[in-house]
């Protein structure tokens, strides 16, 4: 475990993985060994499709910084159709978020295989990375859960 | 009386914001107007009345009551109330200033509201006459008179100079406090512009709205009067009625995880509402006709009942332009009046 | 701000849970000092009056204090699992914290109206709750009182409020007279069987007595039928009442009938001061 | 135009086509109509109004209407026929319960605006081709029509009913408006100034939720924000992000179901533009899924119950626009 001891900003990341492929890639980057942040806190969800905008939403007015949403590539789904679902769902909602002003760089679609445990990582990292530059979520936020 | 002349008001306005925070109705980019906290080169709104009635000074939309924290089985309730900063409110319609009475009736009977009579202290309530009633005018049908309005210290305009007349202590001090900015002046024009504005009140469209129909006495009458469905049906169930209303102060209190702690608030709620009365075993009031029918008894049958014949609604037109779909105390009034 | 207001509750610990039917619970809760005694009331009440219970987080409800005033170490709580915050009532264990607030509303007029008078108490299901509390304090003031009748029902020998208590205390008081009756034949049930309403008519109570009614509305409604053909009055007839409460002080708007705040104004009324009020209830 | 609808809908009683109206019932003042139900001629001659001021969309009430006993006779006005056809195919009105007259529109006023020039003590409107002369008890006050039309009208999206029984009047044609043209400014706007616009507006939300009852695509029986058991009920917005999080929510759901009527920002008490966020929708449904007007037919597929293989991925709103 990565101990912080300066006063870096962490961004707290809530990543929604789907049951199928996205959750396993997560474990087989465990498995091998990769690093990701541990402030990634993983949700599992039985398909990508079942994550409803407020999931999104409540997931930001409970702390998070950013949030990412993990399923099967675009075909791929366990249930045949639900990513594609998911893909035109988020696809508006990011947009919505967009233009009330939230940072865009906050959420994010990811289509993550069983296999892809180094793709799993590297996303997280990446995505890590890019709220950290946004700082804390602020704009999103619910100040009665801000931790004093 | 004491005046100042208006070129001089946001001297005045400035004077009164360095010792304490100051809300006047401001203009909005859309033409409406509401409170807000003064801040230099404000200038006061020429429209009639706010948007939202100055009831949220007092009783605000949402305010926290206590927390909690919970750790395992033990609880610790943590008392966060402190004193209000005071504050003034200037240029409060008579009709308003009357709403704070009503609103006094319900929060300062026992046991007390702490936090509406908290909030009531510190505040001082400074009115304006009304020079320019609307259409939709009707608080002399509740006895209000727009040109002597009440308040802590009551205003009027005559169109040069704003007048003062301190009505109590807290009035006073106010007055006293801004003395060196007034001086002592005629009111001659001033007559002249009150007796004008009666003359509009009396040609007002509902100026021979009457509350003779009404009042404790009639409850079951009206109750159970077979107008309600025709009056209801439109209904949305939407709270616009209740939350412009300056006298409507039913509330909720309801409890927030903020996951380090629980924040119980309370909140305005709206009898129009279908989880006004839902309970784990049922509804007592199921269809909207039973809540449309709630609102309007509260304020024209049960509140004067428990208030020696005051009625609940002091006649400041709000419901008749917001409501979505324009059905209103008014309406309902004229067709329950019809025997 | 020292002044207390009432919006903000006082902390007790249940101290006792006992399982009386499958879904009624009656929870034992003390006092506790700053120092984290436990022990006492958290207030004193008058019977029929209620208080508001609550888990932060949870919820909060209202309820009728079961135990009598006359007890002096603790108050008791029978408690139907029926929603929300009942739910996690249920579930909880001795030992739990929780906040209240109180006492409310009026009671019944045990050291007026009541005094001196033969009394009948019917009640069904859950409704003997509030009025356990009177009983028990009739109890402990026998002299004041005459006859003493009480008629009590449920849906089956399982579902009797405090069983126990009935058979073991109260039929054993001189002066006291207990007439169960459930609802569907059962095993092991030797008594009468019938709904309330017909049990009473049956029973034939004298017309002198003051009657004190709670159970199910529709119970109410028909034994308050019953009532009227038998020569009652409803002059006669008390009973108490419950609707949704946020605040139980008359402010929060929402517990009406008519113009009486349930909360405040009740929750116990004569069956002649409701005539005069809607049935919305 | 009143008068033949009065005496449509007396003809159409009295022959048993239907046994009640709904329509529109004249207030106190000139402007305060309420949506009403007729059963008999003479309360369609006493109260009967059809004027520049019935803007109320009254598909809505068919919810429940067209479910009780006998037919109902609905007047709609075009865009109030779009949302009748969204509800028809969502199976929320019976319309073989409801007997459809279209009716034209000119554009509707909205007092809120001859107020807000500063005209108070209204007791009557006069309009004469471009110009609106408003009676008050201080004096007759003129403005131009334009000015006085309600923001739903000015931009009018279609004069051509979808769907009707018959009509009354010549049926138009859809029209070419100029309707994102505000959803496009804000995009064009900086994430930070787009955010301010939203802070100010939606801070002056009341949650009266008049916007969600009013709504013609709103019919859950139960909405999410009353449900306690959501996890997301409340009554009053207590910070920005339930603020948000309402709106949001209530634009999404009827996303794709959304036909664009207006009357959420036209009942909003508070001014707020929320058509604005439903419209940003639309524009991302047209140009990212196809044309798609809701309310237009009762067959397609809805762009959120529907997909293509080859749908842009999330990734397209980080790639256009301003940041």
């Amino acid at each position: 475990m990565q101990v912080n001891d300066n006063k870096e900003f962490q961004p707290l990341i809530v990543a929604f993985c789907c049951n199928w492929c996205s959750y396993a890639g997560a474990d087989l980057s465990g498995t091998n060994r990769l690093n990701y942040p541990t402030n990634v806190k993983i949700i599992r969800v039985p398909c990508s499709c079942r994550v409803n905008p407020i999931f999104i939403l409540r997931a930001f007015q409970r702390g998070a910084d950013g949030v990412i949403l993990c399923g099967c590539h675009p075909g791929d789904c366990h249930y045949t159709s639900g990513n594609y679902f998911t893909r035109r769902r988020m696809t508006l909602l990011f947009s919505m978020l967009d233009f009330l002003g939230i940072e865009r760089d906050r959420t994010r679609v990811e289509w993550v295989s069983a296999a892809e445990g180094a793709k799993f990582a590297a996303t997280m990292n990446e995505f890590t990375e890019a709220v950290k530059k946004l700082g804390p979520n602020r704009r999103l936020e619910d100040l009665r859960c801000r931790k004093q | 009386m004491l005046k100042i002349s208006i070129e001089k008001l946001n001297g005045l306005f400035k004077a009164v914001a360095e010792k304490q925070t100051l809300y006047i109705p401001a203009d909005r980019a859309d033409g409406a107007s509401e409170y807000k906290k003064y801040e230099d080169g404000m200038t006061l709104s020429k429209n009639l009345n706010t948007l939202r009635s100055a009831k949220d000074f007092f009783f605000p939309q949402t305010e926290n009551l206590a927390d909690f924290k919970v750790e395992g089985k033990k609880i610790e309730v943590i008392d966060i109330r402190e004193e209000a900063e005071d504050f003034v409110v200037f240029g409060v319609r008579a009709c308003d200033a009357r709403s704070f009475t009503i609103l006094d009736k319900v929060f300062l009977s026992e046991p007390v509201d702490s936090y509406y009579k908290n909030r009531r202290e510190h505040g001082t309530i400074v009115t304006m006459a009304c020079a320019k009633p609307a259409e939709t005018c009707f608080c002399g049908t509740f006895g209000i008179d727009p040109t002597e309005p009440e308040g802590d210290v009551s205003c009027w305009s005559d169109g040069d100079s704003i007048f003062f007349r301190p009505n109590n202590e807290k009035g006073q001090k106010f007055v006293d406090s801004v003395s060196e900015l007034l001086e002592d002046g005629d009111t001659a024009k001033l007559d002249e512009t009150k007796a004008q504005t009666k003359e509009i009140m009396a040609k007002l469209p509902l100026a021979n709205l009457s509350t003779e129909a009404f009042g404790g006495d009639t409850l079951m009458e009206h109750f159970k009067s077979e107008k309600w469905a025709e009056l209801s049906e439109s209904c949305l169930g939407c709270g616009t009625c209740t939350f412009v209303c300056p006298t409507c102060q039913c509330y909720d209190i309801k409890d927030f995880n903020t996951g380090h702690g629980i924040k119980r608030f309370r909140c305005w709620d709206s009898c129009m509402y279908s989880d006004f009365t839902k309970m784990a075993h049922g509804n007592i009031r199921n269809s909207q006709l039973e809540r449309f029918r709630q609102r309007f008894m509260h304020k024209l049958v049960y509140f004067p009942s428990n208030n020696n014949g005051e009625f609940g609604c002091v006649g400041c037109g709000r419901c008749l332009s917001k409501c979505p779909i324009s059905m209103n105390i008014v309406k309902v009034m004229k067709a329950l009046e019809v025997k | 701000m020292n002044a207390n207001d009432t919006l903000i509750p006082y902390i007790g610990v249940v101290t006792d849970i006992r399982e009386d039917t499958p879904d009624v619970k009656t929870f034992r809760v003390n006092a506790i000092a700053p120092d984290g005694t436990v022990g006492g009331k958290v207030f004193e009440h008058m019977p029929g009056q209620c208080a508001m219970l609550s888990v932060p987080g949870v919820g909060e409800g209202m309820f009728s204090i079961t135990s009598s005033p006359t007890n002096k170490e603790f108050m008791e709580f029978s408690i139907k699992k029926c929603g929300c915050l009942t739910t996690w009532l249920h579930a909880m264990e001795v030992g739990q914290q929780i906040t209240l607030r109180g006492p409310y509303g009026n009671h019944f007029p045990v050291e007026t109206d009541l005094k001196g008078k033969d009394l009948l108490f019917i009640a069904g299901g859950i409704g003997l709750a509030p009025l356990r509390s009177v009983i028990n304090y009739v109890r402990d003031n026998r002299a004041n009182y005459g006859d003493v009748q009480i008629i009590y029902g449920s849906r089956s020998k399982d579902d009797l409020v405090d069983y126990q208590e009935i058979i073991n205390e109260w039929c054993n008081d001189d002066g006291i007279t207990v007439n169960l009756t459930i609802d569907r034949e059962q095993e092991g049930w030797d008594g009468h069987v019938g709904f309330v309403p017909n049990y009473v008519k049956e029973l034939n109570p004298s017309l002198s007595k003051t009657v004190l009614i709670c159970g199910p509305p529709i119970m109410i409604k028909f034994t308050l039928a019953g009532l009227k053909e038998l020569g009652f009055t409803e002059t006669q007839v008390y009973t108490t009442m419950e609707l949704r409460m946020k605040c139980a002080v008359g402010k929060c708007g929402r517990c009406n009938i008519g113009d009486k705040y349930v909360c405040k104004d009740g929750p116990v009324f004569r069956f002649d001061q409701l005539d005069e009020l809607p049935d919305e209830y | 135009m009143q008068e033949a609808i009065i005496s449509r809908a007396k003809q159409l009683l009295a022959d048993g086509t239907v046994n009640r109206v709904i329509g529109w019932k004249r207030g106190e003042f000139a402007y305060d109509i309420t949506p009403a139900i007729f059963e008999s001629p003479e309360e369609i001659d006493a109260d009967f109004v059809y004027d520049d001021f019935t803007s109320a969309n009254v598909s809505k009430y068919l919810v429940k209407e067209s479910r009780k006993e006998g037919k109902i006779l609905a007047f709609l006005k075009t865009c109030d026929t779009y949302s009748l056809n969204q509800l028809t195919k969502e199976h929320r009105v019976d319309r073989d319960n409801i007997y459809v007259v279209g009716i034209p529109s000119d554009g509707k006023l909205d007092v809120e605006k001859i107020k807000a020039k500063g005209i108070t003590g209204i007791t009557g409107v006069e309009r004469n081709g471009d110009i609106l002369t408003v009676k008050t008890i201080y004096g007759d006050e003129t403005m131009s029509v334009a000015d006085a039309m309600s923001n739903k009208c000015l931009s009018c999206k279609s004069k051509k009913h979808v769907t009707y029984d018959e009509l009354i009047g010549e049926d138009g044609e859809v029209t070419d408006t100029n309707r994102f043209d505000m959803v496009e400014k804000l995009e064009n706007m900086t994430s930070q100034e787009r955010y301010d616009f939203w802070r100010n507006e939606l801070s002056k939300c009341i949650r009266c939720n008049a916007c969600r009852n009013v709504c013609p695509a709103c019919t859950c029986e139960n909405c999410v924000f009353n449900n306690p058991d959501s996890g997301v009920e409340n009554k009053a917005a207590a910070d920005s992000f339930e603020e948000n999080m309402f709106h949001i929510i209530r634009a999404f759901h009827v996303a794709g179901r959304c036909t664009d009527c207006g009357e959420c920002s036209r009942v909003c008490p508070q001014n707020i533009p929320l058509h604005l966020l439903n419209r940003k929708f639309i524009k991302d449904i047209n140009s990212l899924y196809g044309e798609y007007q809701a309310g237009a037919d009762t067959t397609s597929k809805a762009p959120l119950n529907n997909y293509t293989f080859d749908d842009c991925e999330a990734s397209i709103v980080h790639e256009r626009g301003v940041e």
